[in-house]
């Protein structure tokens, strides 16, 4: 008998590039639990189901884990699926009130998920894109240099979001900002970037603040390499696959911020330890992820509360549960939305020397130069949750 | 009504700086077999194009029954009341022969693009094919597909496509090319069955069929109709044996 | 008698010949059967899905086995249809009508069905390649303008819905899978008894000519344009009762189904199952549905899978599965089965060892390649085999080549035999 | 030059042609007479490699039975079929063009094939397809001619041709003969095919009935009225 | 908008156009010669990006820019020979859901050899320098490189197809085979050469747009359906129709972005400032909609206008 957990991602197509790493994350967390006894002495078993990407598909497939016998379903990339599968399971957990699940939000970070769509079973273990906005407008308090920022954000409902948060947060934490452009492009469909740096470049900005991620970060930020812009960036997705080949090959040195919930270059030895023993075992960074180790050393504690794995107990004592994230930052869940709180890190990327850790094979690395404190990202809770 | 059936006034055609049809006159009196003759290249197809709005021409008139229809595209002119064949077989190669010529009676009976009743439940359709099929001699071919029939079949099947659209005038080009003689003979005997009654323009190089079916005949020559009589009377034109039949005799080495 | 042989030389997978009710039947049993036998609530939202893909497949074949006309954006009315019915449900749950929501999917294909008017009126000037792109195009151009009206399909993560707010009707609630594989069972019989009563009527008639021969199709009086029009627009009225149905099942609909990869999955479906039997779409609907959401679970190379399935379909089976069915069965009624038999499963076993030995190459590589991180160790098709060993290699390979070499001697000789049976036409040159 | 003997074809499973053996000699005419379905343009295709055949056709010292079609069109035959397989979407003169061999020009040049029939150099840039049904015949000969063939096979060239035309085709062919091109002629009009041949070869259910000039065909009577339908 | 941005607009939608050439140049030649619209041809290219990824780590970047383009050639051909023959007799429909398979089958290889994530192919060091400066920003001479590649293909491509009888034997091939092998042309031969030069084309598109895009594999279904645009646009089978579709496209995208309005603007300008309420939401939606953002969706529209009143495309002389 093992207690099931249920990872529904897309395990095929462009983006299962991310998925695939999130799994070796789990995994990984997973092996260290069932090594240590796992839960109350019964054992994590993954199970992976492919959503292909597409929010109906990851309906298919929750139904596919709960016959499985999962308890925990968890879905990490893109907002999309993860808001179909809380819809899932909200509807699911009415109409079946004797086989409950819950919902792990693992990665996304759409703020609707802890805010108007949040649920009593749905828990996000990563902070949200206002908290991350928060994070960045208080660091932008801290260099009064930047004045003239240019906005870069996809189509969609993620980087509106994002873009709606920086102009209203980072707007009023720093009134003398000039916003020399607010462009929005479409979502993965942009092959040359060039046009945009030529406007960038045209408006004078001293930096960019986007959203982007996956292959439109990584060409935006070539294309800036290659026409020479001298823009800082700011960005809340650098540390992810692929961004940082982009930016050592673009020759970006010190340009590029990531502004995240940590990243190797936090000055902590737990987190160094962890990151060298993950990156031999699996070829690797852990950071862009944390919000699955964040799940599962909750999870642990919760289920030791709690006495017992069935979900509603375990619910509750999730609910309020306080840990250490791998950056060894402390955490907590807020009972009132299930948004996870903790600290948040800016860091540049740079090249590196000696044993430090370098990313993608590129002799580059994260260089930390701000810790924001949990406090300063913590946002009111705008959730009106049903409780049983 | 006029008592024209077809009557083609001054009719131009060009591809381009080329007139291929310069100034066509000609009269199909109603109820006539027609023959259209002419040298290779001479327009006989394109006449036969712009008529049944193939082609468009470039000026020049065509009436069906006093009604203008140049111009017009080819559905247009079939509602007209004028249906006509091709010089290559031009049939629905994967359908079954019944089904060739259902799609041929829908619009005459009024069927047109309904959907309000199956085809096997159309009375009239059944009966106006069971009739076509008999006439054309392709009862037994009914659910044959129609590129499994024979050449002279699919010229059959050619000919009762032009006819089963219940047109009172009909245009055919070349209706026996590539047939043996007797199976010129046959296709001769069928194409006056069908035709009886009806308006009929022609085009055939077998000069014994045209003497044999044509009440008249015009004879196009470099665009412009240059005779139009008789058979006894084109037979005896100079400029006529000058311009396509060659030597006097040259019809019997046909 | 023209010499270009191979243009004319088509497929050419004849009618279906069991009798005309029988397959009806058999269906109606089939749709009664299958959730008593595979009892779950995966195996019977998975029915539904593969009912909704059936329906859309079905009405795919209108066009390109019907009309034989290519369109690259069918899945645009599919997704249409399914917003058309999510708003409906939406606006009436909020208007707080009764609504029996079993007849939502009228609303959908009505919907769709309208638009697809328009959209055949736009695209259906010509055939062939220029309404294949610009049925590539208008696709391109709704799911773009998806970005552009979220409020409308609701940015990336589409509309959801509860399907329960409309109440009950017909006494089931529609909690349950169960309750809406009746809907969709009862739709599917529907949709599938009315196109095949279309291809009975005169319109479906013409749709053939069209197909066959579309400029000869003018000179009897009709416009092949109308005729496209009407078969475009019906084939999305079809397609929106099984995107309304999609949405009724998933509670969620989104621009994914009215993109690119939607209207591939269909055109997939229709051909691999076969376009010139009418139930050929739904044993393509089914198989590669199947595929999709059980095979993902077994390999993570069932992309893979799909595409070589697709190309082997496409290189040795034109007429699709249901061709092969077809030609089978008329082999057997024909009596011609009985001595082609042991040939038949000499190749049909090497072929077996053939794809166990491309299976074990896949898997193999992707545990030496893509997956190197799980480990080299791997069981495969119930074997114990190492992804850097040499031995698990060269048995994969000898498998994989000794098969397929060793069938091409049985292939030519089991088309002599079929010459000698008289079975084969074309000449071997 | 040319040497059939004991060619069989088939076509798929039906056999056509049973053992034929036939004779053209260099610059010489040989008509190929039959009724409809005798198997005249079989033969021809079986020469060519179009289909499946067994036997032997020796021409200019070799086996042509299994080579390619192309390489057999390399040996130096030409072929002009019955049905107008001009290339309809390419211009008269890229269909010319086509028939020429890769060391460019030989016997007949591009200007002294539109002196034959100059319709076609009127028509030059037109599209084949647009040509009427005689043009396009034309064409099809003169497409074969440029590409300077020992032997030329031609099937039917004279249907669909007006009167006037019939006549001339027959003059041409007899211009091409003497340039010692040999000439396998496939003819239903009789009276042509008599005219210009120096032999003749009467085929009956795909084998050879009748062989001999074409004085002695007038004579006899029987094989006439049994092979041919006058 | 400035002289800078305005010339450096330009020069992008130039160079961008060039890329897009490249690749389309490939498939114009298979779709206009072969009528097989080939839905695998950006997989090819996806292929030559990879393969001169890994050999330029062993060879250096120019042999890699020859040697790639060679392999993906003969893997055209290859498929050419032992898949699309096969299918060739089911007519054109076959032909294109065979390469719609073969997409698949190819991307997923791609995966299953070098992994999802992006690789790591830069600029080579012997084109990694400014080419001019203008305005004081220095353009990348790999741009500059890009265009005289660009440009030496379709001169090339050009001279084929004038200059030699393959056009002719591939065109008339597709309806009347027979006829053509009866002519003396080793037909299949060159089928199959055709199809091999094709891919290679699109090995060259990969190699030199590897450093430039990101080498990964989504890099083939991004770039796929726009390609198809510029071989209709251009007109079916005219390589100069593509040249100048390509350009026109690259001018669109580019210039898209540059132009900074948006639909509020427009209606900004005729006195009317805020969104109509009276249909909802949707008037809002539309209100904010930018030309930028709407440059990846005009190429589709001018698609589907010219199929409608110009079927022929820009320079396709027969419709
Ligand atoms: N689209 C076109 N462009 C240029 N020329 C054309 C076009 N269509 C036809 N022609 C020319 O017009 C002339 C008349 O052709 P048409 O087919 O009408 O001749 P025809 O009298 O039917 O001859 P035949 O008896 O040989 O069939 C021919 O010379 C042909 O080349
Ligand atoms: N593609 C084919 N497949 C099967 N049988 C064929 C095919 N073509 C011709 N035949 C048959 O082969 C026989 C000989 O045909 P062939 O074309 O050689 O005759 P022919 O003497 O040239 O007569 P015609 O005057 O009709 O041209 C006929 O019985 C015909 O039906
Ligand atoms: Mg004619
Ligand atoms: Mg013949």
């Amino acid at each position: 008998e093992t207690f099931k957990f249920a990872m529904i991602d897309p395990f095929s197509g462009p983006a299962a590039m991310v998925t695939e790493r999130i799994e070796k994350v789990l995994r990984y967390g997973v092996d260290e639990v069932n090594a240590e006894g796992g839960l109350n002495g019964e054992k994590i078993e993954i199970l992976t189901f492919d959503n292909k990407m597409s929010p109906q598909e990851t309906a298919i497939q929750a139904q596919k884990a709960i016959d499985a016998g999962a308890t925990i379903l968890q879905t990490s990339v893109s907002s999309s699926n993860t808001f179909a599968l809380v819809d899932f399971v909200r509807k699911h957990n009415r109409r079946n009130p004797d086989h409950k699940v819950i919902v792990f939000d693992g990665a996304s970070h759409d703020p609707a998920i802890t805010g108007e769509k949040c649920s009593y079973y749905s828990f996000s273990w990563v902070l949200n894109a206002h908290a991350k906005t928060a994070g960045l407008a208080a660091y932008l308090k801290s260099r009064p240099d930047i004045t003239k920022v240019f906005l870069l954000n996809a189509e969609g409902s993620s980087g509106q979001t994002s873009r709606q948060a920086f102009l209203d947060m980072v707007g009023k934490a720093r009134p003398d900002i000039e916003w020399v452009g607010d462009d929005t492009h479409p979502l993965q469909k942009i092959t040359d970037f060039a046009p945009y740096i030529a406007k960038i470049r045209a408006s004078g900005a001293q930096a960019v603040i986007t959203s982007d991620w996956g292959a439109d970060l990584s060409l935006v930020l070539k294309a800036a390499g290659e026409g020479g812009l001298k823009a800082e960036w700011f960005t809340f997705f650098s540390t992810g696959p692929g961004a940082p080949t982009a930016i050592a090959q673009a020759g970006l040195d010190g340009l590029v911020y990531s502004v995240f919930d940590g990243d190797p270059g936090l000055p902590d030895a737990g987190l160094q330890a962890h990151e060298v023993a993950f990156r031999a075992a699996t070829g690797i960074s852990a950071s862009p992820f944390p919000g699955d180790s964040s799940a599962l050393r909750a999870l642990v504690a919760a289920a030791q509360k709690a006495g017992s794995l069935e979900v509603d107990p375990l619910v509750a004592a999730l609910e309020g549960s306080e840990f250490r994230t791998i950056y060894g930052a402390p955490a907590t869940l807020r009972p009132e939305d299930h948004q996870l709180l903790t600290q948040m890190s800016v860091s540049k990327f740079a090249p590196v020397t000696g044993a430090a850790l370098d990313e993608e094979g590129t002799g580059w690395g994260w260089h930390n130069v701000a810790v924001i404190p949990a406090s300063e990202v913590t946002l009111p809770s705008t959730c009106k949750m049903k409780r049983p | 009504m006029s008592a024209n059936a077809i009557e083609i006034r001054d009719l131009r055609k060009s591809f381009g700086p080329v007139d291929i049809i310069r100034g066509v006159n000609l009269e199909l009196r109603a109820g006539e077999r027609h023959a259209l003759i002419g040298p290779n290249g001479a327009g006989k197809s394109t006449l036969f194009h712009l008529i049944s709005g193939r082609l468009r021409p470039t000026s020049g008139k065509i009436l069906l029954h006093g009604q203008e229809i140049q111009g017009k595209p080819p559905a247009r002119i079939v509602h007209a009341g004028l249906s006509r064949s091709f010089q290559i077989t031009n049939i629905f190669p994967e359908m079954t022969v019944l089904e060739n010529l259902r799609c041929a009676v829908l619009w005459k009976l009024g069927h047109r693009y309904s959907v309000l009743r199956p085809l096997g439940r159309l009375r009239d359709v059944e009966a106006e094919c069971t009739r076509l099929l008999e006439e054309l001699r392709l009862t037994h071919r009914r659910t044959s597909r129609a590129d499994s029939l024979s050449y002279p079949e699919q010229r059959a099947l050619e000919l009762g496509l032009a006819v089963a659209s219940g047109a009172d005038t009909l245009l055919l080009d070349e209706p026996m090319a590539g047939m043996s003689h007797s199976e010129t003979a046959a296709a001769l005997e069928l194409i006056m069955a069908v035709t009886e009654g009806r308006s009929l323009l022609m085009v055939e190089h077998d000069m014994g069929v045209i003497f044999e079916m044509a009440d008249r005949i015009s004879v196009l020559v470099y665009g412009e109709v240059i005779a139009t009589g008789t058979p006894e009377e084109i037979r005896a034109n100079p400029a006529v044996q000058e311009a396509y039949l060659g030597t006097p005799n040259a019809e019997e080495a046909a | 008698m023209t010499m270009n042989a191979i243009e004319t030389a088509r497929s050419r997978p004849g009618q279906t010949l069991l009798p005309a009710t029988l397959p009806w039947a058999a269906v109606i049993a089939v749709l009664f059967i299958l959730p008593l036998a595979f009892p779950g609530t995966a195996m019977v939202s998975t029915l539904n899905y593969l009912g909704t893909m059936a329906i859309f497949a079905l009405s795919y074949n209108v066009l390109l086995g019907q009309t034989g006309l290519l369109s690259l954006g069918h899945a645009t009315f599919f997704g249409l249809g399914g917003f058309i019915a999510t708003h409906a449900l939406l606006g009436m749950a909020e208007a707080g009508w009764a609504f029996p929501l079993p007849l939502l999917p009228l609303i959908g294909g009505l919907g769709a069905f309208v638009l697809g008017i328009f959209g055949g009126w736009l695209a259906s000037g010509k055939g062939g390649m220029p309404f294949a792109m610009i049925t590539l195009g208008l696709s391109e151009l709704v799911y773009a303008a998806a970005a552009i009206f979220p409020s409308i399909y609701g940015s990336e993560e589409g509309v959801s819905m509860d399907r329960m707010e409309l109440g009950s009707s017909f006494g089931m609630d529609y909690g349950s899978a169960t309750d809406i594989y009746v809907i969709v069972a009862v739709w599917f019989v529907i949709c599938a008894a009315g196109l095949k009563y279309f291809t009975t009527t005169p319109l479906g008639l013409l749709a053939n000519a069209v197909r066959d021969n579309a400029e000869r199709v003018e000179f009897l009086g009709f416009s092949a344009r109308r005729v496209r029009m009407w078969t475009y627009a019906i084939a999305a009225g079809v397609a929106g009762i099984a995107g309304s149905l999609a949405a009724i099942n998933f509670e969620i609909i989104t621009v994914i189904e009215l993109g690119a990869a939607t209207s591939t999955l269909v055109l997939l479906m229709t051909y691999i199952g076969g376009t010139r039997v009418f139930f050929g779409p739904v044993l393509g609907a089914v198989v590669i549905g199947l595929m999709k959401v059980w095979l993902s679970d077994l390999t993570p190379a069932w992309m893979l899978y799909f595409g070589l399935l697709f190309i082997f379909v496409v290189m040795v089976a034109p007429g699709g599965l249901a061709g092969i069915l077809v030609g089978a069965g008329a082999m057997i009624r024909a009596g011609r089965l009985g001595p082609q038999l042991p040939l038949l499963a000499a190749i049909g076993g090497l072929g077996l060892l053939s794809l166990a030995g491309v299976i074990m190459l896949i898997e193999l590589g992707y545990r030496a390649g893509l997956d190197a991180a799980l480990g080299s160790q791997i069981r495969i098709l119930g074997l114990p085999m190492d992804a850097h060993g040499l031995n698990s290699w060269g048995l994969a390979a000898l498998l994989a080549l000794g098969g397929a070499l060793s069938i091409r001697p049985l292939l030519s000789r089991l088309e002599t035999l079929q010459h000698r049976l008289g079975l084969k036409g074309g000449d071997p040159a | 030059m040319l040497g059939i003997r004991d060619l069989e074809a088939w076509y798929g499973k039906s056999h056509i042609l049973h053992g034929v053996t036939l004779d053209v000699r260099r610059g010489e005419i040989v008509s190929l007479l039959g009724r409809n379905g005798a198997g005249r343009s079989t033969l021809l295709k079986a020469v060519m490699g179009a289909i499946r055949t067994t036997g032997r056709v020796d021409f200019a010292g070799t086996d042509l039975v299994g080579r390619k079609p192309h390489q057999i069109a390399h040996a130096g035959i030409g072929y002009v079929p019955e049905s107008r397989d001009v290339f309809p979407e390419l211009t008269v003169r890229e269909n010319l063009i086509l028939g020429l061999k890769p060391g460019g020009e030989g016997r007949w040049s591009l200007e002294e094939i539109y002196d034959l029939f100059p319709v076609l150099r009127t028509r030059a840039d037109t599209r084949a397809g647009a040509l009427s049904g005689g043009e396009q015949q034309m064409l099809t000969i003169c497409r074969t001619l440029i590409g300077d063939p020992e032997l030329i096979m031609v099937d039917e060239p004279t249907e669909g041709l007006a009167p006037k035309m019939v006549a001339a085709i027959g003059t041409l062919l007899e211009r091409i003969a003497a340039r010692g091109v040999s000439i396998l002629l496939v003819e239903q009009k009789l009276v042509i095919a008599l005219d210009i041949s120096h032999r003749v070869y009467v085929m009956g259910h795909g084998e050879i009935v009748f062989e001999g000039t074409p004085a002695a065909l007038m004579q006899s009577a029987e094989v006439r009225a049994e092979w041919l339908e006058v | 908008m400035g002289l800078d941005v305005l010339s450096f607009s330009i020069l992008n939608s130039v160079l961008y156009g060039m890329l897009l050439f490249l690749l389309a140049s490939g498939l114009t030649l298979i779709f206009s010669m072969m009528g097989v619209l080939n839905f695998a041809h950006a997989s090819f290219f996806m292929v030559g990006a990879y393969l001169g990824y890994e050999l330029s780590k062993d060879i250096g970047f120019f042999p890699a820019l020859v040697l790639a383009p060679l392999i993906v050639g003969v893997l055209g051909a290859l498929v050419e020979r032992y898949g699309l023959r096969r299918v060739h007799r089911f007519g054109h429909l076959g032909e294109l859901l065979f390469t719609f398979g073969l997409a698949f089958v190819i991307e997923e290889a791609v995966q299953m050899i070098w992994g999802r994530s992006s690789q790591n192919f830069g600029v080579p060091a012997a084109l990694d320098f400014t080419a001019f400066e203008l305005f004081g920003t220095g353009y990348p001479a790999f741009r500059v490189f890009m265009l005289v590649v660009a440009v030496a293909v379709f001169a090339g491509l050009w001279l084929l197809l004038t200059k030699t009888r393959v056009g002719l034997i591939v065109k008339a091939s597709l309806t009347h085979p027979e006829m053509v092998s009866m002519l003396g042309h080793n037909v299949p031969m060159v089928f199959m050469a055709v199809f091999g030069v094709g891919s290679a084309l699109a090995g060259i598109a990969g190699v030199i747009a590897g450093p430039v895009l990101v080498t990964q594999p989504s890099m083939a279904a991004s770039l796929g359906p726009i390609l198809f645009v510029i071989v209709v646009v251009g007109g079916l089978g005219s390589l100069s129709g593509a040249f100048i579709a390509s350009l026109i496209i690259g001018f669109i995208q580019t210039f898209a972005v540059a132009i900074d309005l948006s639909v509020r603007d427009v209606f900004g300008w005729l006195g009317v400032s805020e969104a109509p309420t009276f249909l909802g939401p949707v008037f809002t939606d539309a209100w904010g909609v930018s030309v930028a953002q709407l440059g990846p969706v005009i190429p589709y529209l001018l698609l589907v206008v010219m199929l409608i009143f110009r079927p022929a495309g820009l320079v396709g002389k027969r419709g």
